[in-house]
């Protein structure tokens, strides 16, 4: 029973981070980057949800509209702003570039919000479901944030198989050049990934405050090296690779937590991964490259 | 690209150069006589301004520059010059810190926030011959090392080994029935210092310590699951907490939603819990915590210190706060004793601000007569405090 | 005479004779003025760990830029450097009383143990590729950190003792060389500003006579064209396993250096920030190269300092500072504009 | 005479697609051979495979004798054979020389102690690199441009070096893959010359895919012809001329 009890809550944890993963994935899968701010976009939507929800007193529904309004609205303009000047620069200027953007962010919310921790409202839900005599105790909230991640998962999957834009993403991913050419607009395509990313940034960001309630605003940067992590377990670039990538890494960190050793719980994660990588060097469901000569 | 290397080259030149103008200023407080009788002293200090510490050094800086602004305002003969430096709790730019505050011409310092800082830069405070009184850097590495002691160097907090073992003191005096699980913060030297020493003492006192492996890492703040419910399993009624107010938070969150609900024990660093923003204090009910300075005293001076503090910052006070408070005020008082006055010879006086804190006592917000050993480690009498109806109230 | 002087100059060698001046030039100047007007204490402790993450940035630029991959977590490779030295230094310390000679064998035992686990690492390392590989340098950089979080180690009269995760060490009054997160304490400060520059010397000596070499001509051209080095007989594993070995040797150099100014060293020091603080230096720098990269450790590493009166901006405006600078090299309207400069520069210099 | 390069049986399948099926081949010292074909027939497919970039489904490759099937890229070339690429690889950051002294990383040797410490062994070697690889290159007329980057190169250029540079690696057979894609007549006319002289001064065998057929039917001593992955034809290249199936492949029917 309390082998279910860290099972679950490492579920729970491997959802928040594969949401978080998918943001990576989908930015990497169309614009080649590795997006180091993603993270601290999480921070961001997570501040605008507590000041909505504590501060206007507005309703839980309308804290994470506004939350993943704004955090859009910061990604689109990070895009625009830092990252689409530099689309043919090399990647290397990009990672340098985002990772300039997370400083900028991280400082820029010290200044903004003071560098105190604060406790994230209770804004979803509260109790706990009891089963087999209260043996198991699974919150409420850990099912919310199972569930909402298997539907972002399958409304995902979804949008980029069936609507225009998605394939238009899909064409991107594989050939961008290839994609001008049969007149799909390569910016926006790219600003709409950001859009999305970023928007799902915010969920994971009420998701995560509310499991873990401090908000502090370097929040983002260890969820998201573990996100990022993940993304790459998985296979980056493949959605259903976030999720599995995601889910695994949550329940093997509790595990190892629980049965192995709290302290070098990191270091038996960031070695699976790499026992994983060499076995499958390009990650779990990742596609396997062909080198053309 | 040759012309960039010129430039760049020649940028270097400048840089070079600028580095050394500032220089030859050196040491020494060259202080303008200003005609009455006062006499302003140099007064340094360096902590984390950025970074994940931030929320550290910002509370020093406030409170001692409360403290600074007070004595400046009064008919004090001595008055302050405060300056403070970041260091981002790192050892490296903590030197760095130290050298600008050098530079500067510092007399007389507040030293570090954090331990990491201060074991660094507690060498060049003992050669520089600079006085120098921690308000919150724990580790005994500031004061004294395994081969020597720097005479110079004091602390206004308790060390890590004394909260470790008063904790496990106060638990076998009051709570020696208990079954006690800790949870700490292993990569922490602050949080690892004070375990280190509850473990042993606790063996020493018999005290039944159930589960001991509970550690955390900064990587791992936010999920304290394994823990709590490793702790429950083992039937622990008394989860031991030697950490900061943050991620103590979340375990109290974290135990509630499992329904675990045991006597949850913290040291000074918890202090800060109650005030924390969003922080639902009904989580804190029955928390006991170990602490020097509690905000909700009534005693005269902690409640002026904590008035001119939410006035001027709109929040309360924690005791990183009051520590530092105390130590502009020890210092102050140091130099009152020992009559400082305009000419007063530099290089006499960290010894004698030495043997004055050694000798004297000295009453502040966190403690009634305290005194210092030689070694430079404070004596002052910890307070257990339970929290009932949301507020501190004294568990004896 | 003037042969040799041509030579130098030369187009080829003109880079090397660059560094190898610029270095030299700027260690004269700082002595003569430290000896003669003195400087700033503030300066004065920038010097040692501004040699140290010049050594770093270039054992970096050597994978980075020099053999292509990218690594995430060259400070693991420091931290192992570093923290050999301490210990070594340590357990030296009555033995070995000439501090030169205690520094050299530290340091000469730090590089030489990263150098075997940048061995040791490089074997899966190098099996990926590209972002995968990234990642799996990232891993073992968190991995070295994790493990050197929860040694132990001390020294009395029953020799050397050591515990992992918890601290079961009874020492018999002896001394702690390595206490957890607590790391070393106390310990000898013995590099100085000289040694930081011979060290300085030594890994441009190395970087060059690789460029200049076989050696180096392999790694650069796995690293242009993989296939095309496959068909001409060059093996890419071994080759790019050497650059990634001297790499870590150069790095646990860097590392042994920073070590022993100190009087503290905690493993946190060096987490994933130090690691891509050198990734940094190297892409402001310029890919490859070797004197774009001291220039700009240089800078950057002195930039928050003279931004300290900024107070609460100072990181703000260095966030902005890197953004700004990879939008400027990454524009063509400047690129252009900087040529433009440069043409008008050079005719001028003609005329002359 | 023994074959330098025999070729028994060869075919690929990618997937469930056969591009290369039963193909025979030998390749004389000393001679040149054209392989030749329309698009898509597999021809560097076949450059591919004696490589070992692919790895052949079936069939036995020989060199001198030697089984090179069971070798890597690596172990080919040093085994001697050489290539050029189609989509020209050169190492684009490096100057001109250092593409041509890589090529002799093999037939160098000097440790990593001799690279610290610039002994004489490391200096006679580099000197002898140096010197090999201006012959080189002013075989090819590039050594004027010697410390240029060759991605500065003009294309022609970075086609001749390309050849250079396979020749540095001391071959017994060269595979040349379309040596005078995108030159114009007066270079190719050069080229071919190049190629011969190549040929007589280091005593090789060359094997090479063109498009221009008046370069194969002018220098190469036999042809080989594949069509949809299978030997069409092979003979003089008067044969090749006359023959009425390469003809019709090349026509359409």
């Amino acid at each position: 029973m309390t082998f279910l009890t860290y099972l679950i809550s490492g579920l729970a944890l491997g959802s928040v981070y594969a949401i978080i993963a998918l943001g990576y994935t989908m930015v990497y899968g169309i614009a080649k980057m590795l997006n180091f701010a993603h993270g601290d976009i999480i921070m961001a939507g997570g501040y605008v949800a507590f000041y909505a929800f504590s501060k206007f007193g507005l309703p839980s529904y309308l804290c994470i509209i506004l939350s993943i309004a704004v955090s859009t609205i910061i990604g689109v303009i990070i895009e625009r702003l830092a990252y689409k000047p530099l689309r043919q620069a090399s990647s290397l200027s990009v990672l340098i570039t985002a990772i300039g953007v997370s400083y900028f962010l991280q400082n820029a919310a010290q200044l903004m919000f003071g560098s105190d921790t604060k406790i994230f409202p209770a804004m979803l839900t509260e109790g706990s479901l009891k089963m087999f005599n209260g043996q198991l105790t699974i919150s409420y909230l850990t099912i919310i944030t199972i569930v909402t991640c298997i539907i972002i998962m399958v409304g995902l999957t979804a949008f980029i198989n069936k609507t225009k834009i998605g394939k238009a993403m899909r064409a991107c991913a594989e050939d961008k050049g290839a994609a001008q050419l049969m007149g799909i607009n390569v910016d926006t395509t790219i600003s709409v990934t950001f859009a999305i990313g970023s928007g799902l940034a915010a969920i994971a960001a009420v998701l995560l405050c509310s499991t873990y309630p401090s908000l502090s605003p370097t929040l983002g940067s260890m969820p998201g090296i573990k996100a990022f992590t993940a993304a790459v377990f998985g296979g980056i670039g493949s959605i259903p690779g976030a999720l599995l990538g995601g889910m695994l890494l949550g329940v093997i960190e509790n595990l190892t937590k629980a049965y192995i050793s709290t302290q070098l719980s990191d270091a038996i994660v960031f070695t699976v991964l790499i026992i994983v990588l060499l076995i499958k060097p390009t990650g779990l469901l990742g596609k396997k490259e062909n080198v053309k000569v | 690209m040759k012309k960039l290397l010129v430039v760049l080259l020649a940028m270097l030149c400048v840089l070079t150069l600028a580095g050394c103008s500032n220089g030859g200023s050196g040491n020494g407080g060259n202080n303008e006589p200003t005609g009455d009788e006062t006499v302003t002293v140099k007064l340094g200090c360096s902590g984390p301004l950025s970074g994940d510490a931030k929320v550290y050094g910002e509370a020093v800086r406030n409170a001692a520059q409360i403290a600074v602004d007070e004595i400046n305002a009064s008919d004090s003969k001595i008055k302050f010059d405060f300056r403070m430096e970041d260091d981002e709790a790192d050892g490296e730019k903590a030197v760095s810190a130290y050298s600008t505050l050098f530079d500067w011409g510092m007399q007389v310092s507040l030293f570090t926030v954090t331990s990491g800082s201060g074991a660094a830069v507690a060498a060049n405070y003992d050669e520089d011959g600079i006085f120098a009184i921690t308000p919150s850097g724990s580790s005994t590495a500031l004061v004294y090392t395994e081969s020597k002691n720097y005479p110079g160097n004091f602390q206004m907090c308790f060390t890590d080994p004394n909260q470790g073992v008063a904790s496990a003191d106060y638990m076998a005096a009051n709570f020696a029935d208990k079954k006690i699980a800790v949870i700490y913060k292993s990569d922490d030297v602050y949080s690892a210092g004070v375990y280190e020493k509850f473990v042993a003492e606790a063996a020493a006192k018999n005290l039944n310590v159930v589960y001991k492996d509970g550690a955390f890492t900064d990587d791992s703040s936010t999920d304290f699951s394994t823990q709590l419910t490793a702790a429950k399993d083992a039937g622990a009624d008394l989860v031991y907490l030697p950490i900061y107010y943050q991620p103590a938070s979340l375990i109290l969150k974290q135990a509630k939603d499992m329904d675990y609900a045991p006597v949850f024990f913290g040291v000074d660093g918890m202090d800060g819990i109650l005030t924390l923003e969003g922080f639902d204090t009904s989580l804190a009910e029955g928390l006991y915590l170990l602490t020097p300075f509690a905000a909700d005293a009534s005693d005269e001076a902690t409640v002026h210190f904590v008035k001119a503090f939410q006035e001027k910052y709109g929040e309360v006070p924690n005791q990183f706060a009051a520590d530092a408070y105390d130590c502009v005020y020890a210092i102050k008082q140091a130099l009152e004793n020992i009559g400082y006055k305009e000419g007063y010879a530099t290089n006499g006086l960290c010894e004698d601000l030495a043997a004055q804190f050694t000798s004297m006592t000295f009453n502040g917000v966190t403690g009634e007569n305290m005194t210092w050993a030689e070694n430079g480690e404070v004596s002052k009498a910890p307070k257990a405090v339970v929290i009932t109806n949301g507020v501190y109230v004294s568990a004896d | 005479m003037k042969n040799i002087f041509k030579n130098l100059f030369s187009k080829k060698n003109l880079s090397r004779t660059i560094s190898f001046l610029m270095v030299t030039l700027a260690y004269i100047l700082i002595e003569v003025m430290m000896n003669t007007v003195g400087m700033s204490r503030l300066f004065k402790s920038l010097l040692v760990p501004t040699c140290c993450y010049i050594i770093l940035a270039l054992s970096l630029n050597l994978v980075v830029g020099i053999s292509g991959e990218l690594s995430l977590g060259h400070a693991g490779f420091m931290a192992i450097g570093a923290f050999t030295a301490v210990i070594v230094s340590g357990l030296t310390l009555t033995t070995v009383t000439n501090d030169i000679l205690r520094l050299i064998i530290s340091v000469a035992a730090g590089s030489i143990v990263a150098g075997i686990f940048g061995f040791i690492i490089s074997v899966p390392v190098l099996k990926l590729s590209g972002d995968y590989l990234a990642i799996v340098t990232l891993a073992f950089g968190q991995i070295i950190k994790s493990l050197i979080t929860n040694i132990y180690l001390g020294i009395d009269s029953k020799g050397l003792q050591m515990s992992f995760v918890t601290n079961t060490l009874n020492l018999e009054g002896g001394k702690m060389l390595l206490s957890g997160p607590m790391g070393a304490t106390d310990t000898a400060k013995i590099s100085n500003f000289t040694s930081g520059f011979v060290m300085i010397l030594i890994t441009l000596f190395v970087i060059y006579s690789m460029i200049n070499s076989k050696y180096g001509r392999a790694i650069m051209s796995a690293r242009d064209n993989r296939i095309a080095a496959e068909s001409i007989g060059i093996s890419i594993t071994r080759t790019k396993t050497l650059a990634f070995v001297v790499s870590s040797i150069l790095a646990g150099m860097a590392g042994a250096l920073y070590a022993l100014n100190y009087s503290t060293l905690q493993p946190a020091k060096f987490d994933f920030n130090t690691s891509i603080l050198a990734l940094v230096y190297v892409v402001f720098g310029g890919l490859g190269n070797i004197n774009g990269t001291i220039i700009s450790t240089t800078i950057l590493y002195i930039l928050p300092e003279l931004l300290r009166s900024l107070q609460d901006y100072r990181m703000l405006i260095y966030a902005i500072v890197l953004i700004v600078v990879m939008q400027l090299t990454n524009s063509a309207k400047v690129k252009n504009y900087l040529e433009k400069l440069n043409k008008k520069f050079f005719r001028k210099g003609a005329a002359e | 005479m023994n074959p330098v390069l025999e070729v028994k049986n060869l075919g690929i399948d990618f997937g469930g697609l056969t591009a290369v099926n039963n193909l025979d081949m030998e390749i004389y010292p000393n001679e040149i051979v054209g392989l030749i074909g329309p698009n898509g027939a597999g021809k560097t497919t076949v450059f591919n495979m004696l490589t070992k970039v692919y790895n052949p489904t079936r069939g036995q490759m020989y060199l001198d004798g030697t089984d090179i099937e069971k070798m890597n890229t690596v172990e080919v070339n040093k085994a001697g054979v050489a290539r050029t690429f189609q989509n020209i690889r050169l190492f684009s950051k490096l100057s001109v020389i250092d593409n041509v002294k890589v090529g002799m990383n093999n037939h160098f040797e000097y440790s990593l102690f001799d690279m610290i410490f610039h002994t004489r062994k490391r200096n006679e070697n580099e000197r002898l690199i140096e010197e090999k690889a201006l012959d080189l290159l002013k075989i090819f007329n590039l050594h004027e441009l010697k410390d240029v980057e060759a991605s500065a190169l003009p294309y022609g250029a970075q086609r001749r070096l390309e050849i250079a540079r396979a020749l540095a690696t001391n071959p017994k057979v060269l595979l040349l893959d379309e040596p005078a894609a995108g030159m114009n007549p007066q270079e190719t006319e050069d080229l071919m010359n190049t190629i011969r002289f190549v040929r007589d001064q280091f005593n090789i065998a060359i094997l090479l895919i063109e498009h221009d057929m008046s370069l194969v039917m002018n220098i190469c001593e036999r042809i080989y012809v594949l069509n949809y992955g299978t030997l069409l034809a092979k003979g003089s290249p008067d044969d090749i001329k006359n023959d009425e199936k390469v003809v019709k492949a090349y026509l359409g029917d």
